[in-house]
């Protein structure tokens, strides 16, 4: 299915958007993360090595774990490691 | 859950405020307020900075702000009024990238209030910060992982 | 020693000001400020109280405070700006009694140099605080001796 | 000789005065704290049991102990426990 992602931080510049689609061959944050870091290798020569492996998958209210289910519905927003404050 | 104040600013409409965030948090049963102000420094790791750019996924930051005030209102265990407050977008050095204010009954209570809401920001809400340099270049802060 | 702010407040000449004190530990080089401010209750041990009155002995509380920089600065162990105001004189409730503020590069300093300088002042400055309550009677502070 | 006195916190209304002058007969804070403590038996029926005991001496630079030298030509000051903030 396609996924609908949302960037932030660092994956912004790498992009040069703050959004971009996917397509994901499963149904699970697992099958999303293996289908970006696919994306990435192909497209993002300026990822820090380990980048994507700190990042969290998120929908708009909450955190998500690999094994939670994502849906071509929801916009999922991509969440390298946090540096506020 | 009216006692807390739960806030993003949006820096291009509005300048973070001290005074704003103590009159939020007092009450005439509170003895003590504490307030954290976090501003933008002009070096960091050795380096000249010129400004700082935040990003907030700003629903999500809302949401964790309510979580971090009811997992601080558990901590102290009473009454306690919480303002947190962090900008978005491009700052000058010197401008103030969060604030933090805790009004309590008595002062030990106020800084540990105060103490663990900008850690919890700090380590665990959706904002990235980006510093500009003065030789031109930017890098976006190290980070903690918000996987478990 | 420029960088300690030592001041005992004329109540009836001026209100303590949080913005004052955190203007006065801003510095670009520093990222952390931290402020207390402590207000007179409405309520202490079960009474109602209509206000607070402070006596104050100004020569050696500025002598007193003075010595609480130099302490903290040497705990703290690096830059610090510390600002450290007292009321004196009669207040009402939600008056502000005391302002301390502290800034520093880091957080971590800023927290504790605030919280050292509040515990300082309230064990070993001579003030002495006198309640005011709702019935007419009044009763001076508890508090601790100065004697070793 | 003659000290004179100043009087803070609950010792103001005590004495209904902020400050005093007492005989003291010795040449000691601990000579000084004698004479005050048979001055306030007569004239403090007030007086806090053991408040007196938990009292500093000091100029207007410091504090003083018990063994310390007092002087007829330095105003003492009298300071009850301390309760700021």
């Amino acid at each position: 299915m396609i996924i609908e992602l949302e960037l932030f931080g660092a994956l912004r510049g790498l992009e040069h958007a703050d959004r971009m689609s996917l397509q994901v061959s499963g149904d699970r944050v697992a099958d999303l993360r293996a289908a970006l870091a696919a994306y990435a290798a192909a497209h993002w020569p300026g990822l820090a090595p380990g980048l994507l492996a700190k990042c969290a998958f998120a929908t708009h209210s909450e955190i998500l774990r690999d094994g939670d289910a994502v849906s071509a519905d929801v916009r999922m927003s991509v969440l390298p490691p946090v540096s506020g404050g | 859950m009216s006692n807390h104040f739960l806030h993003v600013s949006g820096i291009a409409a509005e300048k973070l405020d001290a005074a704003t965030a103590l009159d939020f948090v007092a009450d005439p049963g509170f003895g003590g307020a504490t307030l954290f102000i976090g501003r933008v420094r002009d070096r960091n790791h050795g380096r000249d900075v010129l400004g700082v750019s935040y990003d907030i996924h700003r629903p999500l930051a809302l949401v964790r702000f309510a979580q971090i005030a009811v997992e601080i209102e558990r901590e102290v265990g009473g009454q306690l009024k919480l303002y947190i407050a962090h900008a978005h977008g491009r700052l000058a050095v010197g401008d103030i990238a969060v604030v933090i204010a805790a009004g309590t009954p008595h002062r030990d209570e106020a800084f540990r209030a105060c103490r663990q809401a900008i850690e919890s920001v700090k380590h665990s809400a959706p904002i990235w910060k980006q510093e500009h340099y003065a030789n031109g270049d930017s890098a976006w802060g190290e980070g903690c992982s918000l996987c478990d």
